[in-house]
């Protein structure tokens, strides 16, 4: 593409996508949903990643309004907040769509994502039920700690299990970085430490399904069940397979993805729109895991 | 462009070339390769870079629109201001044969220190506080390298370990400065360039003045060359030492006040990996590993490459995979086309110092 | 000079341990003012780490040291220049990166604009002062590590002459071997700078294998051996035999090996060697049996020529051509061809396979690997082949390499563990040879290969090659000293800048004549 | 504990004795400090690095139960596998006075590819291939290193950004394997030990026999002290630096397969940093990265002493960030005990040498 306008005109759109990384498959998955969504609606999609630096984000912004597109996508991912981004779009009068991460402070026009405190609440209720009679539960963080998208996850779960009976929470003290890798270490370390571990909690599918691994090599998938966040195609299999995955939340990126290219040309368009779009985030398990299991699904 | 790269690319002194070249007479007097000799200097590594860069230009104004806009510019300029002040301080450090990793948990460090400190105190005193930050930091690894003689990666290493645990322990999240003064210093201009750019062009100047120019700066690149010598010359190998590591932790100390200011928020995990491109644009201006071989006009131009490829593939509209891919390749041709521009000048690939060759 | 002279040094019971190895046992000095103390001792006898200690740059186990009778602590180099003491190492310290004006200011540069540099004057400076001691043909401006080793060495010299201002010169000169690669015209400049300096009240302690210099210097000759002074003397009341005996502890014996040219048939032929810049149209020719010897002045391309010849450098146009005889059982191949009549080895492997051995004249650069073991230095050209199955013969190894310790007499005698780096100049030297010698070679090129080695050392080598060329080995001995080049050898070829210029018989042929070819004043 | 490292951090040439040191006969000739040597070999550092070691594994057995339990040493050993093998081959480089950036990347595309081929492909043969693509990386580094003359640094440097870039351009999703066949090679246990660590060991220990005993192996040492020396003796140098870099992307790909077993699931992101890991592990063991200079068991050693601090930190239970405070400061602990041991027997910190001290 020779960069040119969109515009409005002809009733083609050319929009950025600015992610803050492309290095998880969540992101990952959430950006090529949002391709996929523009081809069908025959958008033109300019994709940028900056490789997890703000400073980074904020100049591929300035190259894709260099490009003079019409609108910028931000999947802002672990970042907090980017107030660069926001001011430049607004500066230059672009709509903000952001996906999946609601920046604390700035001006954007429409935010599309999950309520994660929920979709912890929602596991930690799960978990719950499934240990009437109390028991441990441990909880994989991803990190680092300034994560707020983990936090609410966890601190869902928490707020879920504090009062019920018999459950004692053990944290670990590493980060498992949200791949299944770290979760594996993180797991391994959990299981040497405390023999009488009965759940899992992951703050994300990637971490469990290395979390699960980790269970499985130390001969306790028979004890120990696993609870995530995400609906990753793998995880989802878990679930359907009957393992010792019991549940994730569905925090889809495909949908996430697609509404928000939906949001971005219904502004354009002039649409009227509502601000902030709160995805829900059903509770996955074999039940219904085979309707959100797609192997072919863009996560 | 290879051909005029033949010219540029010689291994020439760069540090050498700065300080010690002639002014004026014999332009020319050893019989080798053409030189670009101007007011007494030796230009010619600066001049194949500029060579490269105005082709890099050149190729990219004719085939994108967008690059020659003003607002992608002032981009470009932008973009350079955190890998250009880090570069600098890691040539310092580089050229005394050593190494720093631990900048870009510095950036991290001095950013949320800076921005949580601008809540209670005047901003530029809190700006300050992250820059004193900075070069405390510098100032431990200096010591640590030159008073207890440990190994620069070692240490640098556990630094950027333990700065960024420090980092997190100063603020978990993410520190939003409240007051509009703090955003300045990252988006102020002055007529066409940002104001962050013209600091890091002042290190740049300044700092090439002081390794070219004076007798510290010029012990610092002997000590890189032969400590011992230095030494037996009677000169604090030390203290310079120390000085080294010192100007880093102060430059990664300013990229991260500035870089906080420019992007608004300070975030503990930020700048993971920073050192890599410092170290990168270093290595592309021909700064040795081994120490005593660096020149900051090269490192410059190093910088303004690594920030033109990053540019240019985002304008091309390159998959980000795919830019990965390409910037390393592209990185390898820059080296590789500089390298041959060596080999044809020096008629043969130096078979004397292969070893040397090799760290280079 | 006279000996009502004031007390300039003085040193008293200096003990010196690395470790728990003490290398010098009490060792008692006096220089006085305008003196030339020249201190000759063997290879490791415990002179450089003396001159080191005056230096500042290693700190003394016991002892003390008095300057004009004031007692002074040396914690560091610079304290001693603090106190005016100068010195020239035996090893070069240049910093290779930089200029020359760089290495012999350093520290001392004359600045302007409240600090900064101006090189302008610091050129100038420099090169006044390389003018001012006869060395004025060594731009400043030139690169350090591009000047050849002697030229380094006039460099070092010169920076040791530097001081606060680039003006008062020093009180005390320690000179560590400085004429090891100095030959002809920079010979004498030296010496004319330590008689001048000498008149100006300056005391010299000057270290030299070269026993003819030292008598021609000194004022005092102190003999140093394993560690303690065992003699001090005047130059008028001893003489070479005698100091070698003290030195050595045994009788001098002959230091040339009586030669009778013995020729035999051709092993190495080089032919129309040329390579732009540094040497043009070289043909000669080694034969079996015969010790060749290659004069010239620094700068004659004499090194870069072997290095041609041994395949490490390509070469414009000519040829090298190895023909073997069979009564080595060893390799004979011919120099493999590039092109027609263009045969040169393309690289050292190829030399080495047809024969070749070259000892390189800095050592420490490429000579030696310094951080290994001296067994492991001596192993490294015969590592391909001595194997058993895919593993290292180390058995095999292990006595190849007692061996030639033995053979070359390399001290300590234990070495082979210790990394070569801790051996004293002439053993690191020894050990190169060794080295070159397990190949079995059929040709030997040496460069300077008795830079830096003890009289009684030297004796061994120039035997060692007179029987390795009795043994039909061809030797080409390159080197800088005019009295070596004619007493061990059977005939001299000369170099000047970079073409051959004379082919003269040793036992016919006078220092005078080979120095006016090498020169350019012959008749 | 100070104490007895006294006698173990001698700074020797630990890759040297290896090779050099006569077997049998006069076992302590050299007057010093007092040494230890077992059937001739010379064990002093490695013996410190054991009390180091006993020293950690007392401290920790006594103060949490956790440790000593079966599972948790199983963990440890399984934990020390990455960086492992990677430290071996990043030692195989560091000796050559190289360096390799891109062992992370190799780790990601080998998994990432042997798990995609298992589908169709036997799960032996597709760890082939993934072994055989990072063996081809480390074989491309080399030849630009070795045959081109190209820094390592910036030359593994790009290749760590292309890699990781071909890794997602192959996959840029995970790939779980479907074959139960696959997750083998890392949850295989050999009585008390997992395959994947008797993998490394071998690795470790037929490694050692080579940098020490096998013509190749001493001239990779000998080309990181003086390449233009080894060249002179008649060694390829190039062959050697080429080999040394295909050593290193072989470990990478072999890790990268390992890894993706055990963890089940292949991702093209995984890796990120291992490089630093690894390169710590050499220098901790007194690896020179000026080259030349480096030990085969002091370097398992560093991959203990690493291992083992993530391990007791976890254990202890220490917060996230103050791990990695704690982890940096550790690091240089033990590097300050090993050179004041070395400070103390060398009688004085080797002053003549202050350039190369600080190197390495
Ligand atoms: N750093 C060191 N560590 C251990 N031993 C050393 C060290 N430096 C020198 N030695 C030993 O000290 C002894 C004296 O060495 P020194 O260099 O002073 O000899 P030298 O008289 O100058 O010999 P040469 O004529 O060969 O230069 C030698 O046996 C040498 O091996
Ligand atoms: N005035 C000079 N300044 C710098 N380099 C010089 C000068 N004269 C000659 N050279 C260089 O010296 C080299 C020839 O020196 P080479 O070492 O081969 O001579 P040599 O006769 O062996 O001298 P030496 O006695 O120093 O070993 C050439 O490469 C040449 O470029
Ligand atoms: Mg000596
Ligand atoms: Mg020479």
């Amino acid at each position: 593409s020779s960069g040119g306008a969109g515009g409005a005109g002809d009733g083609s759109y050319t929009i950025g996508v600015a992610n803050f990384t492309l290095s998880g498959p969540y992101f990952n998955g959430m950006d090529r949903a949002i391709k996929a969504r523009a081809e069908k609606k025959d958008v033109e999609i300019v994709s940028t990643d900056a490789g997890g630096d703000a400073a980074k984000l904020a100049s591929n912004v300035e190259d894709l309004l260099s490009k003079n597109v019409d609108a910028v996508i931000v999947s802002g991912g672990p970042l907090e907040s980017a107030p660069a981004v926001l001011n430049s779009l607004k500066a230059a009068g672009k709509p903000a769509v952001l996906v999946d991460r609601k920046f604390q402070t700035g001006t954007y026009s429409s935010w599309i994502g999950p309520d994660n405190e929920a979709i912890g609440k929602q596991n930690g209720e799960f978990l719950a039920q499934r240990l009437p009679n109390g028991g441990k539960v441990a909880l994989v963080k991803g990190g680092p700690a300034d994560n707020s998208i983990g936090r609410a996850r966890t601190d869902g779960v928490k707020a879920a299990l504090e009062n019920a009976p018999g459950i004692e929470l053990v944290e670990a003290p590493d980060f498992g970085n949200w791949s299944s890798d770290g979760g594996l270490n993180v797991m391994e370390s959990l299981l040497a430490s405390h023999a009488d571990i009965d759940a899992v909690f992951c703050e994300n599918d990637a971490m469990c399904l290395g979390a699960q691994r980790a269970i499985k090599d130390a001969g306790r998938d028979d004890k120990i069940v696993l609870a995530g966040v995400d609906g990753q195609a793998e995880a989802l299999k878990a679930i359907l397979d009957g393992t010792n995955y019991l549940v994730t939340g569905l925090n889809d990126a495909d949908v996430i993805g697609s509404l928000g290219l939906d949001r971005a040309v219904d502004i354009l368009d002039g649409k009227k729109t509502e601000k902030d779009t709160v995805v829900p985030s059903p509770r996955v398990t074999k039940e219904n895991a085979r309707k959100y299991y797609d192997p072919k699904g863009n996560f | 462009m290879t051909d005029q790269l033949t010219t540029s690319a010689q291994p020439a002194e760069p540090a050498d070339s700065d300080g010690s070249a002639p002014p004026g007479r014999r332009p020319s007097r050893r019989p080798g390769p053409p030189r670009l000799v101007v007011a007494g200097r030796d230009l010619t590594l600066e001049a194949g870079f500029a060579v490269l860069l105005v082709a890099f230009v050149a190729i990219a104004g004719s085939t994108t629109d967008a690059f020659l806009t003003e607002g992608n510019l002032t981009n470009l300029l932008k973009q350079m201001v955190t890998t250009g002040l880090l570069a600098f301080g890691m040539l310092t450090v580089i050229l005394t044969g050593g190494i720093d990793l631990s900048v870009g948990s510095v950036v991290a460090f001095s950013g949320i220190v800076a921005a949580g400190l601008s809540a209670g105190l005047p901003v530029p005193l809190a700006m300050l506080v992250g820059l004193a930050a900075g070069t405390g930091f510098g100032l431990v690894n200096g010591v640590l390298v030159a008073r207890f003689q440990l190994a620069p990666f070692v240490v640098t290493l556990a630094a950027l370990t333990t700065i960024r645990g420090l980092a997190f322990v100063y603020s978990e999240t993410p520190v939003a400065p409240e007051k509009e003064g703090f955003f300045e210093l990252g988006s102020a201009v002055l007529g066409p360039l940002p104001v962050s750019t013209l600091i890091m062009l002042a290190v740049f100047l300044v700092g090439g003045i002081f390794l070219s120019r004076t007798p510290a700066g010029r012990s610092l690149v002997a000590i890189g060359g032969s400590a011992e010598t230095v030494r037996l010359a009677g000169i604090g190998v030390r203290r310079h030492v120390v000085l080294a590591y010192t100007i880093s932790g102060a430059c990664a100390g300013l990229a991260g006040v500035i870089l906080a200011s420019r992007v608004g928020i300070a975030q503990p995990s930020v700048g993971t990996a920073f050192e890599l491109d410092a170290i990168a644009a270093c290595v592309i201006g021909g700064a040795s590993l081994a120490g005593g071989k660096g020149s900051v006009r090269a490192t410059f131009a190093g910088v303004l490459v690594l920030a033109l490829i990053n540019n240019l593939l985002n304008l091309y509209d390159v998959q980000s995979f795919w830019q990965q891919v390409l910037k390393g390749l592209i990185i390898v041709a820059v080296i590789l086309v500089q390298r041959t521009g060596r080999f044809r000048t020096a008629g043969a690939p130096n078979p004397a110092d292969p070893g040397k060759a090799r760290l280079s | 000079m006279s000996s009502t002279a004031r007390t300039a040094l003085e040193i008293r019971g200096v003990r010196k341990a690395y470790g728990s190895t003490e290398v010098l046992h009490g060792v008692d000095l006096t220089g006085r003012a305008g003196d030339v103390l020249a201190v000759v001792g063997a290879n490791g006898a415990g002179k450089s780490t003396l001159i080191k200690i005056l230096a500042g740059a290693e700190r003394m186990s016991a002892g003390e040291l008095r300057l004009d009778g004031e007692r002074v602590e040396l914690r560091s180099p610079h304290d001693a220049h603090a106190h005016g003491i100068r010195t020239v190492h035996q090893e070069l310290t240049l910093v290779p990166q930089l200029s020359v004006t760089e290495n012999l200011l350093m520290g001392h540069f004359p600045r302007r604009f409240g600090g900064l540099i101006d090189w302008r004057a610091a050129h100038a400076r420099a090169r006044e002062l390389l003018e001012s001691i006869g060395y004025g043909a060594i731009d400043p401006r030139t690169r350090a590590g591009r000047l050849t080793v002697a030229r380094q060495q006039m460099v070092e010299i010169a920076k040791a002459l530097v001081s606060e201002g680039g003006r008062a010169g020093p009180r005390v000169l320690v000179l560590d071997e400085p004429s090891a690669v100095l030959a002809g015209g920079d010979l004498e400049s030296l010496f004319t700078l330590i008689r001048r300096l000498q008149r100006r009240g300056v005391l010299i302690v000057y270290v030299s294998h070269r026993l003819a210099e030292v008598t021609e210097l000194a004022t005092t000759i102190v003999v140093i051996k394993d560690g303690r002074i065992v003699a001090e003397t005047a130059p008028e009341r001893t003489d070479e035999n005698e100091l070698i005996r003290l030195m050595a502890g045994r009788g001098p014996g002959r230091l040339y090996p009586a030669r009778r040219p013995d020729a035999g048939e051709p092993l190495l032929t080089v032919s129309g060697l040329h390579r732009p810049g540094e040497f043009r149209d070289i043909s000669f020719t080694l034969r079996a049996g015969e010790i060749t010897g290659l004069f010239g002045l620094v700068g004659s391309g004499r090194s870069e020529l072997a290095r041609c010849v041994f395949g490490a450098e390509p070469a414009h146009a000519g040829s090298v051509t190895a023909s073997a005889v069979g009564t080595a059982p060893g390799s004979t191949s011919e120099a493999a061809g590039a092109s027609g009549g263009h045969r040169l080895f393309r690289s050292p492997r190829e030399a080495i396979a047809a024969g070749l051995a070259l000892v390189t004249e800095d050592r420490k650069r490429t000579g030696l690997v310094l951080g290994l073991s001296t067994a492991e230095n001596i192993g490294l050209t015969t590592l391909r082949t001595t194997t058993r199955g895919p593993l290292l013969d180390t058995g095999r190894r292990r006595r190849e390499v007692t061996a030639m310790v033995e053979r070359l007499d390399i001290r300590p005698a234990h070495c082979a563990g210790l990394p070569v780096r801790t051996l004293s100049g002439g053993n690191q030297q020894k050990a190169v040879l060794a080295k070159w010698l397990l190949t079995g070679p059929r040709v030997l090129l040496l460069d300077e290969p008795t830079r830096g080695v003890d009289m009684a050392t030297r004796a061994e080598i120039y035997r060692m090659l007179d029987e390795l060329a009795r043994a039909g080995m061809a030797v080409l001995l390159i080197s800088s000293d005019l009295t070596e080049v004619l007493g061990a050898t059977d005939r001299v070829l000369v170099m000047r800048e970079g073409r051959l210029t004379a082919e003269l018989p040793s036992d016919r042929t006078t220092e005078d004549t080979v120095l006016a070819h090498a020169i350019g004043h012959t008749a």
